[in-house]
């Protein structure tokens, strides 16, 4: 019993971690510029893929890693700069459109160049599962789980102790303000989308050796992290793990215990709860309209 | 003469502040009953109470005698209470006589048969409610706008506007927030003129405004707030000589 | 005002109509083989294949004369794995381009979507995908080249008997493939008198399963455990299963039957089995097995011209192709009904899918023996019997 | 201006109906009537989508939902039970409402993309559905459904009629049927939103505040447009599936309420024509870039991304308002 409700956290708290950083991701743009990037699973996917298709040409580790990380920070900055900077006037949902169009395009273009098969990567250390109570956990899952707390804990502290995080903060509280004292917030977005697309591009770079990757994978990852997002509340960072954790929690629970068919319907139906008693999600920000 | 609209203990508390503490009046129906106050003393925050648009933390409004607690805004409005706003509540993406025309929402209730299809009904009424809508502007003074977009409109010509939509749900209590803000003297003399024209007809008028020749112009009577509170309340004379009023404006 | 809106209409009009003028390139000569496949999308790993293989052999054909001395043309359209828009493509094959004969369907339901059509515009349609509703029961002009699911479910259930198990767990996709696969086995199962004890899913895009496995392993009376399903998720369940250190003998359907699958799954599909085409083993053929040379030769040619490693399902576009130029020689025109009754009437093809004999009552033409059952061992496939 | 605006009003409709009926001219095969036959149906969706999404200005990521469940009603109903199509619709269009009313009194009090999150997850819900209940669906493979008829006349893409002594073939009687579907559709669409209602329904859009104040239930008419658009779902949901003759879950996906709110934005929201135009060049593009083979994603991609770049409007709107300056400089330059 006890095994296998750990075998189900386990799984839950893994994939959960995952959409956790991608909600951040998205916390990240949203919380600059107010966009919902859908293009964010796309960052995820040129982590992986890149790192894949390096270390195949015979580049260490390491340096594929670094590269494929760098290599999402660029697109993550030309998105910003193409795409989001010249729609100044645009509507919600037009951004929305926009970023959609981004996600096409980028997976067309990784379609091109790397094709369209699925790759494995290796696990980082042993591929011998570790036990816990009977339950089996991957030695992968412990990098997912290390590498998105130090990434967390990286954050908060970019928010709170640089100068540029709290430019960005700066910005997304007021852009006016930010720019009437001096912060220039053209700047500030890209880097947001750019810090953006670090965390998507680490999250597949970690999680790539446990669900494979391919060109196409950053569309359902992509949306699982909107979704955690809206669970937490968009905006809270706070939010956007619990919400990615427990978006990840409730999925393993449900295949496990209610229906595997059902699954992603319980997942869902779960967010509609959430939102019926807390429109802003769990941790969203309260706001009074101003009339 | 009853009360049309009356304040008892009214409290409101955003996180631990208040923004309105312990308010306690009553408007008479057919005055000119004004708010004033230095920025924020609470009168947005009282009109939004009074309105339906917040939930008193504390306290009870009546409109003619009715507990207002548990009527949303638009059921206050079929009550006969409409408002203008400070921040202007204007619909963008309608024409200017649009805007006047849903004031006219109350008055214009047809079946969604009737509009799928259009039946002749519907355009007599159509056609009667943008009559009205045309006069109503002529009235406020922004009748040569008929059919532009409101966004295209000026600051001034929108706050008339405004008023022209309250107007058209023919309100017997219109409550006006600010409306002299950001117009200039011409514009403001036409608005004193507005407003007594538009009390003369009966409408119950309640103002905030820090337009105090504008105020003591035309108020029956006045409530002063400071900090949430109530500090003086009566005629524009009793107003003009209380010691803590002067003390509070004059003396900061 | 209303000029311009007129003069907007019509340019609208002029555009639109330019787009469709440009999708009607009319050609006489040429035979016009037409082909709608999932070239892109969840299922790119079946269409990608099938595609090469027939732009290769069709080019091949050309460069050795063609049919019945006319060259053949392909025209091809990507549905993205999306049964409306394969089934807008069939009908612009049909209807715009005037094909003589469409291969393709990559997917069950991009072929079934097209199917009311097909039977409509009467125009011979061979699919490339693998359920059992396609041809059962039997619909005038369609055929296909693969097996059906159902023969899969028999030749894997066979196979669990002949080792002694009666009760295991199942768990498929909940895609068209996985799906069907399950309904068929469930079906199967209980023919042959045999017990699926757990019967669990996951969807096409899950990236762990290791909760559905949980559940099949704290099941008792499982003996073994089978996952009908495609794409990567077979490969996720495989490593999963390792990883969760089940033991049981574990089977796989023809779905991923490739040597990228093995590449995905790496050591953890030590010792699963499957149902295949012998294309995967064309070495461990005897001598005498009629399908040895046309297996060795496809692998050989599509390997040598792509550079990547052939898979059963290119396999399919291959027989299908083959099989609509036998049909046209045996015809000797591309006159629908006459193609149609050639195809039905198609006997002792050897293909590299297996040895097609059609008839009337059977546009298949497989039986499950041309499913050879391999096992993977020391992580490359083994003929078993 | 009064009558000038009852004039623009029926005169889009009347242009909509002139290039309806000379259309015929310009398409070749039946390919094309089938392809236009589609663009008018799903047109006809997105009218209704844009509605609550242009007008009311709610934002619905699962409108796909709602066209699927139509769609499904009318196969299951029509294919396995055997009811007449007109019944089916009907009822279908009925259930859906209903269905629509249940989940969007709820949902609605969320605001932008708290709202967009619920409809997308309502979408996914009803597409698992779908996807899931094999007995009833089929499920992901899909199922047939029967030709459209009535009172035992059916009208097949296939067959050959005879229209008051002239001869037509099935998919120019299709072609005929879905002109005067999306002409009804768009007639009404007009007709709610230049009415009591539609202010309404704007003023949601313009300022809540400000519609309650003047006496409008704004959660009532939010629910009313979102009951109204998915009943335009529903109902073309239905023709699709009987003109398509066989449907699978993909008509309910994510993708597809993608695709429609990428029509009405890209078109131009709030603007009935405009989702038009937006229906017919997502309807379009696909089959002019398949061409292009490889290029054919990341020239759809570029194209989305470039056009709402520079016509964050939309097409129509864009396009009304570079026209009318040209001509104004125009007639300025001549005077």
């Amino acid at each position: 019993m006890l095994a296998e409700f750990l075998q189900y956290l386990f799984t839950g708290i893994t994939i959960g971690a995952t959409y956790a950083l991608i909600a951040l991701g998205f916390t990240l743009i949203y919380n600059a510029s107010h966009v919902i990037n859908f293009a964010q699973g796309e960052f995820l996917m040129i982590g992986g893929m890149a790192t894949v298709s390096l270390t195949a040409m015979g580049v260490p580790m390491i340096i594929a890693v670094v590269l494929a990380v760098v290599l999402a920070g660029i697109l993550g900055i030309a998105l910003q700069r193409f795409a989001i900077a010249p729609a100044k006037q645009a509507d919600v949902v037009t951004l929305i459109i926009i970023t959609i169009g981004a996600s096409i395009f980028i997976r067309g273009i990784a379609q091109l160049v790397w094709g369209k098969e699925y790759h494995v990567m290796q696990n980082f250390s042993t591929d011998q599962p570790i036990e816990v109570f009977g339950a089996v956990l991957n030695s992968q899952s412990l990098w997912v789980l290390g590498v998105g707390a130090i990434l967390v804990v990286a954050l908060v502290l970019f928010f709170t102790k640089t100068l540029i995080g709290k430019a960005i903060l700066a910005t997304s509280m007021n852009k006016e303000a930010a720019r009437l004292v001096g912060i220039r917030t053209q700047m500030v977005l890209m880097l947001a989308f750019m810090v953006s697309a670090l965390l998507g591009s680490v999250a597949g770079i970690v999680v790539a050796p446990i669900t494979f990757t391919s060109y196409d994978i950053g569309i359902i990852l992509g949306l699982k992290g909107f979704v955690a997002a809206a669970i937490g509340g968009l905006g809270s960072g706070v939010g956007a793990v619990v919400g990615g954790l427990s978006l990840g929690i409730v999925e393993a629970m449900a295949a496990g215990y209610i229906s595997s068919d059902y699954k992603d319907a319980v997942a869902f139906s779960m967010i509609l709860l959430v939102l019926f008693f807390m429109p802003r999600g769990l941790f969203g920000a309260k706001v009074v309209e101003r009339v | 003469m009853t009360a049309l609209v009356e304040v008892k203990g009214l409290d409101k508390a955003f996180g631990g502040v208040h923004a309105v503490e312990g308010v306690s009046f009553s408007v008479e129906a057919g005055q000119v009953y004004s708010v004033i106050g230095p920025n924020g003393a609470g009168k947005t925050t009282l009109f939004n109470l009074i309105t339906g648009l917040y939930t008193p933390t504390k306290g009870e409004i009546l409109l003619n005698g009715e507990s207002t607690a548990k009527l949303e805004p638009n059921e206050l409005a079929e009550r006969g209470m409409c408002r203008t706003f400070q921040q202007m509540q204007i619909c963008m993406n309608m024409t200017a006589i649009e805007n006047v025309m849903l004031g006219r929402h109350l008055q214009l209730r047809s079946s969604l048969f009737t509009t799928l299809f259009r039946l002749p009904s519907l355009r007599r009424n159509e056609a009667a409610a943008r009559k009205r809508a045309a006069e109503l502007m002529e009235y406020v003074g922004c009748g040569e706008y008929l059919d532009t977009d409101a966004s295209a409109m000026s600051y001034g010509a929108l706050k008339r506007l405004e008023i022209a939509r309250a107007l058209a749900a023919e309100p017997r209590v219109i409550l006006l927030d600010e409306p002299a803000a950001g117009l200039n003297a011409v514009e403001t003399a036409a608005l004193e003129d507005l407003i007594r024209k538009i009390a003369d007809q009966g409408t119950t008028v309640m103002l905030v405004e820090h337009d105090m020749k504008l105020v003591m112009g035309i108020s029956d009577r006045l409530l002063v707030l400071n900090y949430g509170r109530v500090l003086a309340e009566g005629s524009p004379e009793e107003i003009r000589q209380n010691p803590d009023v002067i003390a509070a404006y004059l003396g900061g | 005002m209303f000029k311009t809106v007129i003069r907007r209409a019509g340019k609208c009009a002029v555009v639109a109509a330019a787009g469709l003028m440009m999708m009607s390139a009319q050609a006489a000569e040429p035979i016009k083989i037409g082909s709608f496949l999932s070239v892109t999308g969840p299922a790119s790993f079946l269409g990608d294949p099938e595609l090469k293989t027939l732009e290769m052999y069709v080019e091949k054909i050309n460069e050795e004369g063609g049919v019945l001395g006319r060259q053949l043309e392909l025209i091809h359209y990507d549905d993205v794995g999306n049964a409306s828009s394969a089934r807008n493509f069939a009908s612009r094959l049909i209807r715009s381009d005037r094909v003589d004969i469409i291969v393709g369907g990559s997917t069950t339901g991009a072929t079934m979507a097209a199917v009311p059509l097909i039977q409509q515009a009467k125009v011979p349609l061979i699919s490339l995908a693998g359920a059992v509703v396609i041809t059962t029961p039997v619909k005038e002009w369609v055929f296909k080249t693969p097996q059906t699911d159902r023969m899969a479910a028999e030749r894997i259930l066979t196979d669990m008997k002949e080792r002694g198990i009666t009760r295991f767990g199942l768990i498929s996709g909940t895609g068209g493939f996985g799906s069907s696969g399950r309904t068929q086995t469930l079906e199967v199962a209980e023919q042959m008198g045999m017990e699926v004890v757990a019967d669990v899913t996951y969807s096409g895009s899950d990236t762990d399963m290791t909760a559905q496995l949980t559940n099949i392993r704290n099941t008792s009376g499982v003996e073994a455990v089978l996952n009908f399903g495609f794409g990567q998720g077979p490969a996720i369940v495989t490593r999963n299963y390792a990883q969760l250190g089940m033991e049981l003998p574990f089977y796989q359907s023809h779905g991923v039957a490739s040597d990228s699958f093995l590449e995905l799954a790496g050591a953890s599909a030590e010792g699963l089995r499957l149902p295949a085409s012998p294309l995967l083993v064309p070495d461990s053929l005897p001598e005498d097995d009629p399908q040895k040379e046309v297996v060795q030769n496809y692998k050989a040619e599509y390997e040598a011209r792509w550079d990547s490693k052939v898979s059963t399902f290119g396999a399919y576009a291959y027989d299908g192709l083959m099989l609509a130029v036998r049909a046209i020689e045996e015809a000797g025109s591309t006159d629908p009904e006459a193609v149609r009754e050639a195809l039905e009437n198609i006997d002792g093809y050897v293909g590299v899918t297996g040895v097609f004999n059609m008839s009337p009552e059977d546009h298949n033409g497989l039986d499950p023996d041309s499913f050879r059952i391999l096992e993977v061992q020391d992580g490359e496939w083994k003929l078993i019997k | 201006m009064l009558n000038n605006l009852m004039q623009s009003r029926l005169r889009g409709l009347v242009i909509l109906a002139l290039i309806l009926l000379i259309l015929p001219v310009f398409l070749g095969n039946p390919f094309h009537y089938e392809l236009v036959t589609q663009m008018a149906i799903i047109a006809a969706t997105v009218v209704g989508l844009n509605l609550l999404v242009g007008f009311a200005g709610q934002i619905s990521l699962g409108h796909a939902g709602f066209f699927g469940l139509g769609a499904y009603f009318t196969g299951i109903a029509t294919g396995t039970y055997g009811w007449p199509s007109v019944p089916a619709l009907v009822v279908g269009a009925i259930v859906v409402g209903f269905i629509a009313w249940i989940v969007g009194r709820p949902i609605l009090r969320l605001k932008g993309h708290y709202l967009s999150m619920a409809t997308l997850a309502v979408g996914f819900i009803i597409a698992i559905i779908l996807n899931n209940e094999r007995a009833l669906t089929g499920g992901p493979d899909g199922m047939p459904v029967p030709a459209f008829e009535v009172f035992g006349w059916e009208l097949s893409a296939f067959g050959s009629y005879s229209l008051f002594g002239i001869d037509i073939e099935g998919f120019q009687a299709w072609y005929i049927f879905a002109s005067v579907v999306l002409l009804v559709a768009v007639w009404f669409a007009l007709n709610l939103i230049e009415s009591p209602i539609g202010r309404a329904l704007r003023s949601v859009h313009g300022s809540e505040v400000a519609a309650s104040v003047v006496g409008v239930n704004t959660a009532k008419y939010k629910s009313l447009v979102f009951v109204i658009s998915a009943v335009y779902a529903s109902l073309m949901g239905s023709l699709y599936a009987h003109f398509q003759g066989f449907i699978t879950p993909a008509v309910a996906s994510f993708e597809f309420s993608i695709l429609f709110i990428t029509m009405v934005v890209l078109g131009g929201m709030g603007s009935t024509f405009g989702v038009i135009l937006g229906a017919v060049v997502l309807k379009l593009l696909p089959q002019v870039l398949a061409d292009f083979q490889e290029l054919e994603h990341v020239m759809f991609g570029l194209i989305l991304m470039l056009t709402m770049i520079f016509m964050p409007k939309g097409l129509l709107p864009t396009l009304t308002i570079f026209f009318s300056k040209r001509m104004r400089r125009k007639a300025g330059g001549e005077a």
